[in-house]
């Protein structure tokens, strides 16, 4: 898995590919607590390319939702979310906590 | 690396069953991926259906490492795949410690974000993916759980 | 001519296509003013599909650009800007009163 | 709507001279444009040196309906393209207002934008874009403007 961060003037877009399993989801864990270590707590994960993503993945991006939406400071959106993995998340009840856009122009823009 | 496979992966669209044993590390899930996927596909699953059996096979491996092997590297994961005209079979066996799938409670749903205790979400997964569920241990053939996928399941 | 806006929290987004000639200049205009009028002055003019552009269009670029960068309360930003009409704008030096991009999520990302 | 046409659009590439009358009004413009981008492809002027004089014809077009005119739908607007082996040529008439080119001024480059005043470039524009530009008026043929693009131009 790849992970790139590109920061804009409010937030920061995070762009993984692949699965998002128990072997990859700890990168994708310091990536974003990166984001959070430097007091930046506006995150547009970018979904596009991600194939796969099992609970070890959500784990991360729910800890990483408690961490942004702490003192109103922040949330993290999820774009561009494969239908598998929303029905999934879905499923447990878990994709109420996000909101999700098809579009990221759209997700960096409503921060 | 031990990797042994009854049959080819080039054959497993005629095989009756074929079985892949690797490492208990999380390095091996793709690669127990991708074989659960090709035979889910050979199977004529459909994509929502691959994906549901790629997603609990994905959360049963990963436990047994996490939970009955206690971490990486400790024993081995072996995933028998087989196929009836009507259902997709996955048998995963592990040596490591036995427990009660009973005794896994629910995860609770529709609480707020912050009551979420993390974990707790991969054997419900498993059960509302899969069809069919069993769970057996015998000291000589170790955990077995037994994952049925039929293939006209809604 | 189609001229599509779309409103973000910090910015809003016009995307053009085809011609802007002195037929359709106008039609432009009317679409940046009604921002403008709105009290909006940030904006991102998405130009991929815009294939011709005369001085008539630079003209209305350029009193967009004086009224949104009064009282330093925005600036017009150009993206994806078709490279004659790129090199045209430069030759008159009127490039350099715009921001250009090749990205629409990063000029949306730098409001 | 006045349009005459010398040759059909479908023989420009075997033609040596094709002419194109309009309404003096800003909706001939595209179709003046889409005549001279034809033209110039046709001429072997490469997509650069093609923008280079759709961007000119349709400068100097608009100024006849704003300037020579004074307004929208008041005369017509009449495009000759002829080529030769190393050049096309572009002659624009209308029967509008005489103008005095020399008299024009080349707009101001590098003000601040507060300092810009509007309008002011598309004449210098023509005379950048195009390698040569010449005009002339006489009562009974109106005003006239030549403009030629070499084929091996910079
Ligand atoms: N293969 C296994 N071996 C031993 N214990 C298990 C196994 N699978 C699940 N468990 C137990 O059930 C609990 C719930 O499992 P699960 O729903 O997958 O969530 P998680 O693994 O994230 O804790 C685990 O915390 C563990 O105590
Ligand atoms: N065809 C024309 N007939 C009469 N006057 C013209 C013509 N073309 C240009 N002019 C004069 O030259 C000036 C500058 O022209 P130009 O550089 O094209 O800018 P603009 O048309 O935007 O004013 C015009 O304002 C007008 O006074």
């Amino acid at each position: 898995m790849d992970i790139s961060i590109t920061e804009y003037k409010r937030c920061d877009v995070v762009k993984a590919n692949g699965r998002i399993d128990s072997s990859t989801a700890p990168q994708l864990e310091e990536a974003l607590n990166s984001i959070i270590e430097a007091g930046r707590y506006k995150i547009v994960f970018d979904m596009s390319d991600v194939t796969f993503m099992s609970s070890k993945g959500w784990w991360v991006l729910i800890e990483t939702q408690k961490k942004c939406k702490r003192y109103k400071r922040g949330e993290i959106i999820l774009v561009k979310v494969n239908p598998n993995i929303r029905d999934s998340l879905n499923l447990v009840g878990m994709g109420s906590y996000f909101q999700m856009f098809d579009d990221l122009t759209a997700a960096v823009g409503s921060f | 690396m031990t990797l042994r496979l009854q049959l080819a992966a080039s054959n497993v669209y005629t095989a009756l069953m074929s079985t892949l044993r690797l490492p208990g590390r999380f390095e091996s899930l793709p690669k127990i991926g991708e074989f659960v996927v090709k035979a889910a596909r050979a199977a004529g699953l459909d994509e929502r259906a691959v994906y549901a059996v790629e997603l609990a096979v994905d959360e049963a491996c990963s436990n047994i490492i996490d939970h009955a092997y206690g971490g990486e590297g400790i024993g081995d994961l072996e995933c028998e795949v087989s196929w009836q005209e009507d259902k997709l079979i996955i048998i995963l066996r592990d040596f490591g410690k036995p427990f009660d799938p009973e005794a896994i409670p629910d995860p609770k749903i529709g609480v707020s974000i912050d009551e979420l205790k993390p974990r707790g979400v991969g054997f419900f997964l498993m059960k509302k993916m899969m069809d069919e569920i069993r769970y057996s241990y015998t000291p000589e053939s170790g955990n077995t759980l037994t994952m049925i996928k039929q293939k006209l399941s809604t």
